[in-house]
């Protein structure tokens, strides 16, 4: 994977932060991508390009079971999120629509907003900062629900 | 006597104020905000369309409906000059007063004109179009006084000798 | 020369013998009443007149209902705005959550027969059922009343409306003023007074009264008008004085208009999308699939138009897919009906009841819709995005209808 | 080697003898739930995204409309819409405005033993009934809705006993809270609460739902209670039959275990932003308040109104507070009618709504403003979850809540009664 730029959040960020209530009837992904992290930081949506890393603490998406909250940031064009631990259904979620969450314990510590990042999912290291950082692999099943591209298209391929 | 001219926009009969402004954006902080609504059931892009000094030209009982001063508010803020219609809804023809929103009844004029046609009013006297005259009456003298002042705000004001 | 009633209440108010209509006259104001959405707009006019004190506080009834429970995030800063207003000024009568302003004023035993009465929304005609003058005007109009208690108004020509005879099974007041809009069209009665008179209206409870007051508007009625009456005392917990009693419109008053109709004649009708005065027969539209059904408002959310709605609702159940909301127009009228079995009717048949407030009638909240949907409707306006886009339908009828619809799920007829 | 509860039932679910923590398995859900804050979402993949789209058991699936009723804006009603015409086209059980989503499965559906799958975090109620309920994403859902299974990761389950009972004036949102509180927001992440011991036979199904629901705050994937007397005997007041009934094995494995002594519980409240800030609700005290809400399906059933109202009978709410009472269900609301208690809110100048989210979820009606604080019976009280970012929320028992709204800022029950 490519160089991306880090945004950074807080321990427990929950899924009211990532995408508040308001705007889950909204029609669709693309009408809610704009709102992201909007009580955190607004321009969070303009900021932000395709191939950029959220980086959190611990429990990261905690709160609701919300799929918009995971879809939003794989819309914005988010790379992968990488914590020190994730909320259960997020990180589900987060699989199933086929965004990378990274469980990583060193690297969310070391690193700031802006700083420059690259992932390499496969052999499960981050780099940045000049050091390497090693990551919790994720289990087989999962690995294989996100190369297919997510649930859906596993589903699609069954079909 | 005043006179301007000005390019129409051209409304029918009926037009209420839920579809001047309509109530989902009242309680914005500022005309400003709620402008840009206008006129959005009936027509969405009429607000964006409309440039200062533009007039309106409506069918019979413009303005029928709530009694929200929003209403005459919103059509001034967008730069509407003066709107004619065949008639006003009451409580929408007092609001337009006290804000300084110049309206006239005229019968024909609105069966006559197209959307984007350019016509010229003199103000208590006639409206001229297409080089045919329209005319008009004027107001009664208590409104007039309100209008002279600058509104209903400033008649206030200078009652309590603010100014 | 005789009088209507609204020139006795203007000439009274003046304390003159008479006046006429076209007069252009200035009135002293018994009652304001100022509600929540328009209040901020109210606080800065007043402020930006240069006003500090209000002329009477114990005159201004101040009311929180288009945006209770809130919405928005900033539905609240209304309540603020006007809290902070009703402490500078000492207003003594705020309303947080009690119901509709236009309820309201007459139930909490503030407008009285006689009264001259302004307020900041335009259903403000329906204090014409007890026999008051009262119209809708705007904010700065409100402040400018604020600060110096009085305001100039035209004294108004009259229409006479004269309903002779019992109404058939199935009608309710309010497809009387339904089709009297449609016979006089939405700009019909501007800058009018309607004035009601005949044997079906003195049968009228006060409730059915003020269904059609409350609609004068849609005419384009500066105001409506009853005589007050027995039912009026006891409404509003008074004995009728001299005055009060002789609100009736004199035999030799001058009317514009004098329209006579006979009660039996009243079939049960719809204001069809999108415009108050295209009346047609319910029977003509039977048939026609709604997607939800709305009882509420201060046109129709009285006790009286809830028992209608459950009489027609009981052991029955609304159409699947279907939804029935039921909003009550005060606190008064919910907890009358809790004490006395018809919310639970309601919500047995599968309504959603919902907190006194407009709700859906005002287009914030409340059973907003989409394009392509059909709402049965018992409020006043069926305007065009009024409860959702433009795309949606509005059909406006009576509790009694309304309910049948919600049993049919489609457009049908109560008594049929 | 033993099961837990959960073991058992995920190991029925995929029909296989035994299951240990950490493995995956493909199973058979029992059932399914969806609610209006994501079905749409469902919707669009269903009819957009799926090369063969077909429902494999409809009647598995509930359709629940209770975060926006009724709809607030054109854009909720065609989300709802959506919701409604798939329902009805594919003979989906339908529910809109008769109680929010647990309450109306918890009422109609939910039987020991069973694997559901909800799309709404708060779907860990159902171990109150001694099944298995989850939260999902509508990804999850889809799949489920579709294949009639999906996959799951085998949880470590974690021992709670509880001991003793609570005392007077104590409720079991107070015990779920303190829990919180101790072992923090992500303290059972990925794990299973198996409440035990003595002190369960002292909590009503109505209690365990309490406790169930708020697991997820924990980051629990659910919380269960053994289906004793007390759920088998709801269930049969509700006509409905046990799936499987369940008891954990002597020898299961836990990953840890606590034990909370019921009688030491004393009223907390979880102050803003974040649910395990859990302190003495002696603390928050005299802080003042804009609105109180009693409600959500934690704590909007017959037993917390009954207890708000007893508190405010007889006294009017001050101007300042909106006192919001939101009946969980309209069986509930029924009942509570029944009771008189409705009256009694109605006559205290409370606003008693339509059963449904409300202001817990926050893009209901009964949101709040811009630095306006609320007290709440409500699941969470995250930054801005009850409206604008800069508005707090505090989380407290019914007692708390109808107490404070009396007060017009942050009491105890005990205060009030005493002052």
């Amino acid at each position: 994977m490519a160089m991306g730029k880090i945004f950074k959040f807080h321990n427990d960020l929950d899924t009211d932060q990532i995408i508040a209530s308001q705007y889950l009837l909204l029609p669709n992904i693309d009408e809610m991508k704009v709102h992201t992290f909007e009580s955190l930081d607004p321009e969070f949506p303009k900021k932000v390009q395709p191939g950029d890393y959220v980086v959190g603490g611990e429990n990261f998406g905690c709160g609701s079971s919300r799929e918009q909250a995971p879809s939003v940031l794989k819309a914005l064009g988010v790379k992968a999120v990488v914590a020190k631990s994730f909320a259960r259904i997020f990180y589900r979620n987060a699989i199933n629509i086929g965004l990378p969450v990274i469980v990583c314990k060193d690297l969310p510590d070391a690193v700031e907003s802006g700083d420059e990042m690259e992932l390499f999912l496969s052999e499960g290291v981050a780099k940045t900062g000049g050091r390497t950082y090693s990551c919790t692999k994720l289990p087989e099943y999962m690995q294989q629900i996100l190369s297919q591209g997510g649930l859906i298209a596993s589903l699609n391929k069954e079909g | 006597m005043e006179q301007f001219t000005g390019k129409v926009w051209v409304l029918d009969d009926d037009i209420d104020t839920d579809i001047i402004i309509p109530t989902e954006y009242l309680a914005m902080k500022t005309i400003e905000e709620m402008r840009q609504y206008a006129f959005s059931p009936l027509r969405p892009e009429l607000a964006s369309k409309i440039t200062s000094g533009d007039i309106l030209v409506a069918g019979k009982n413009f303005g029928c409906g709530s009694s929200r001063e929003q209403a005459p508010e919103v059509v001034k803020a967008l730069g509407i000059r003066c709107v004619i219609a065949k008639s006003f809804a009451r409580i929408f023809f007092r609001n337009a007063i006290n804000n300084g929103l110049l309206l006239i009844e005229q019968p024909d004029l609105h069966d006559r004109i197209k959307e984007g046609d350019t016509i010229t009013v003199t103000v208590n006297q006639a409206i001229e179009a297409g080089g045919k005259q329209y005319p008009i009456t004027s107001l009664p003298g208590n409104l007039v006084e309100i209008i002279e002042a600058g509104g209903l705000v400033k008649a206030m004001r200078r009652r309590n000798g603010r100014i | 020369m005789g009088q209507t009633i609204i020139e006795k209440i203007i000439a009274h108010n003046l304390g003159v013998q008479s006046v006429k209509p076209g007069e252009i006259v200035t009135v002293n104001v018994d009652w304001v009443m100022l509600d929540d959405i328009m209040i901020p707009f109210i606080v800065d006019k007043f402020h930006e007149m240069g006003f500090t004190k209000v002329w009477d506080p114990d005159k201004a009834v101040l009311i929180y209902d288009h945006l209770v429970p809130a919405s928005q995030q900033d539905d609240t800063r209304h309540y603020r705005t006007g809290d902070a207003f009703a402490k500078e000024c000492g207003l003594t009568h705020v309303h947080r959550s009690d119901g509709i302003c236009h309820q309201l004023m007459t139930e909490a035993g503030y407008v009285k027969p006689g009264d001259v009465v302004f307020g900041t929304d335009s259903h403000t005609t329906t204090y014409g059922c007890v026999g008051a003058f009262s119209t809708g005007i705007g904010y700065t109009e409100m402040a400018a009343i604020l600060g110096t208690g009085t305001l100039w108004v035209k004294v108004p020509e009259t229409i006479k409306v004269v309903i002779e005879g019992t109404l058939p099974e199935g009608v309710m007041s309010k497809d009387i003023i339904l089709r009297l809009i449609g016979d006089l069209g939405a700009d019909g009665a501007t800058y009018r007074a309607l004035e009601f008179s005949g044997s079906a209206i003195e049968q009228m409870s006060i409730s059915s009264r003020m269904a059609m007051a409350n609609m004068a508007i849609e005419a384009g009625a500066k105001c409506a008008a009853f005589t007050p009456d027995e039912k009026t005392a006891e409404y509003c917990e008074i004995e009728l004085d001299e005055f009060q009693k002789g609100l009736k419109g004199d035999a030799d008053a001058r009317y514009m208009k004098i329209l006579v109709y006979k009660a039996e004649d009243f079939v049960p009708v719809m204001a069809c999308p999108s415009q108050v005065d295209k009346i047609r027969p319910v029977e003509e539209l039977k048939g026609t699939r709604i997607d939800q059904v709305f009882i509420g408002s201060c046109t129709n959310g009285r006790l009286e138009d809830l028992q209608a709605a459950a009489k027609v609702l009981e052991g029955k159940k609304v159409a699947p897919f279907v939804k029935l909301i039921v909003n009550p127009a005060s606190r008064k009228i919910y907890r009358e009906a809790l004490a006395c079995g018809v919310l639970k009717t309601l919500i047995e048949a599968g309504a959603i009841v919902t907190h006194p407030g407009c709700g859906l009638c005002c287009g914030r909240t409340g059973g907003i819709l989409c394009d392509g949907q059909r709402v049965v409707a018992t409020n006043n306006r069926n305007f065009l995005g009024r409860m959702g886009t433009a795309k949606t339908e509005i059909y406006l009828a009576s509790p009694m209808t309304a309910a049948a619809c919600a049993v049919a799920g489609e457009i049908a007829v109560a008594v049929d | 080697m033993g099961m837990t509860i959960a073991e058992k039932i995920i190991a029925r679910a995929a029909g296989v003898e035994q299951v240990r923590a950490g493995d995956i398995h493909t199973v058979t859900l029992d059932r399914m739930m969806s609610n209006d804050g994501t079905t749409h979402l469902t919707v669009d993949m269903y009819n957009n995204k799926l090369k063969h789209p077909h429902v494999a058991d409809a009647g598995k699936m509930v359709f629940i409309v209770d975060h926006n009723v009724p709809s607030d804006s054109p854009k909720t009603a065609a989300a709802q819409k959506k919701m409604r015409d798939f329902a009805r086209e594919h003979q989906i059980d339908f529910w809109e405005g008769k109680g929010v989503c647990h309450q109306i499965m918890m009422e109609h559906y939910v039987c020991p033993g069973e694997l559901i799958f909800g799309a709404d975090s708060h779907t860990c109620t159902y171990g109150a009934l001694g099944a298995f309920g989850t939260g999902v994403g509508c990804t999850d859902l889809l799949y489920g809705m579709v294949t009639g299974t999906s996959w799951v990761l085998v949880p470590e389950t974690v021992k709670f006993n509880l001991t003793g009972r609570l005392q007077k004036g104590v409720y079991p949102r107070d015990l779920m809270l303190t829990i919180i509180g101790k072992i923090g927001a992500n303290g059972v992440n990925y794990q299973v609460m198996e409440f035990c011991g003595d002190g369960v036979k002292t909590l009503s199904v109505n209690d365990r739902m309490v406790l169930c629901n708020l697991s997820v705050e924990a980051g629990a994937k659910t919380a269960i209670f053994e289906a004793d007397e007390i759920a088998l005997e709801y269930l049969k007041s509700r006509g409905r039959e046990p799936k499987a009934v369940f008891s954990s094995d002597p020898d299961a494995a836990y990953a840890k275990e606590y034990t909370f002594d019921l009688a030491e519980i004393r009223p907390v409240v979880a102050k803003p932003d974040f649910v395990d800030a859990v302190v003495p609700a002696e603390e928050v005290c005299g802080i003042r308040i804009d609105e109180a809400f009693l409600g959500s399906c934690n704590n909007g059933r017959i037993d917390e109104l009954r207890v708000g109202a007893a508190i405010v009978k007889g006294k009017k709410i001050p101007g300042h507070v909106r006192f919001l009472v939101v009946p969980a269900s309209q069986e509930v609301y029924l009942q509570a009618m029944e009771e008189g208690l409705i009256e009694t809110f109605m006559e205290s100048g409370a606003i008693v709504m339509n059963p449904n989210c409300s202001v817990c979820w926050g893009s209901c009606q009964g949101v709040i403003g811009e630095g306006e604080v609320l007290i709440s019976t409500g699941t969470r009280n995250f930054k801005g979850r009850a409206g604008h970012p800069s508005s707090k929320v505090y989380l407290g028992s019914a007692a708390t809540v109808a107490a404070s709204a009396v007060r017009g800022e942050i009491c105890m029950a005990d205060c009030l009664a005493t002052s």
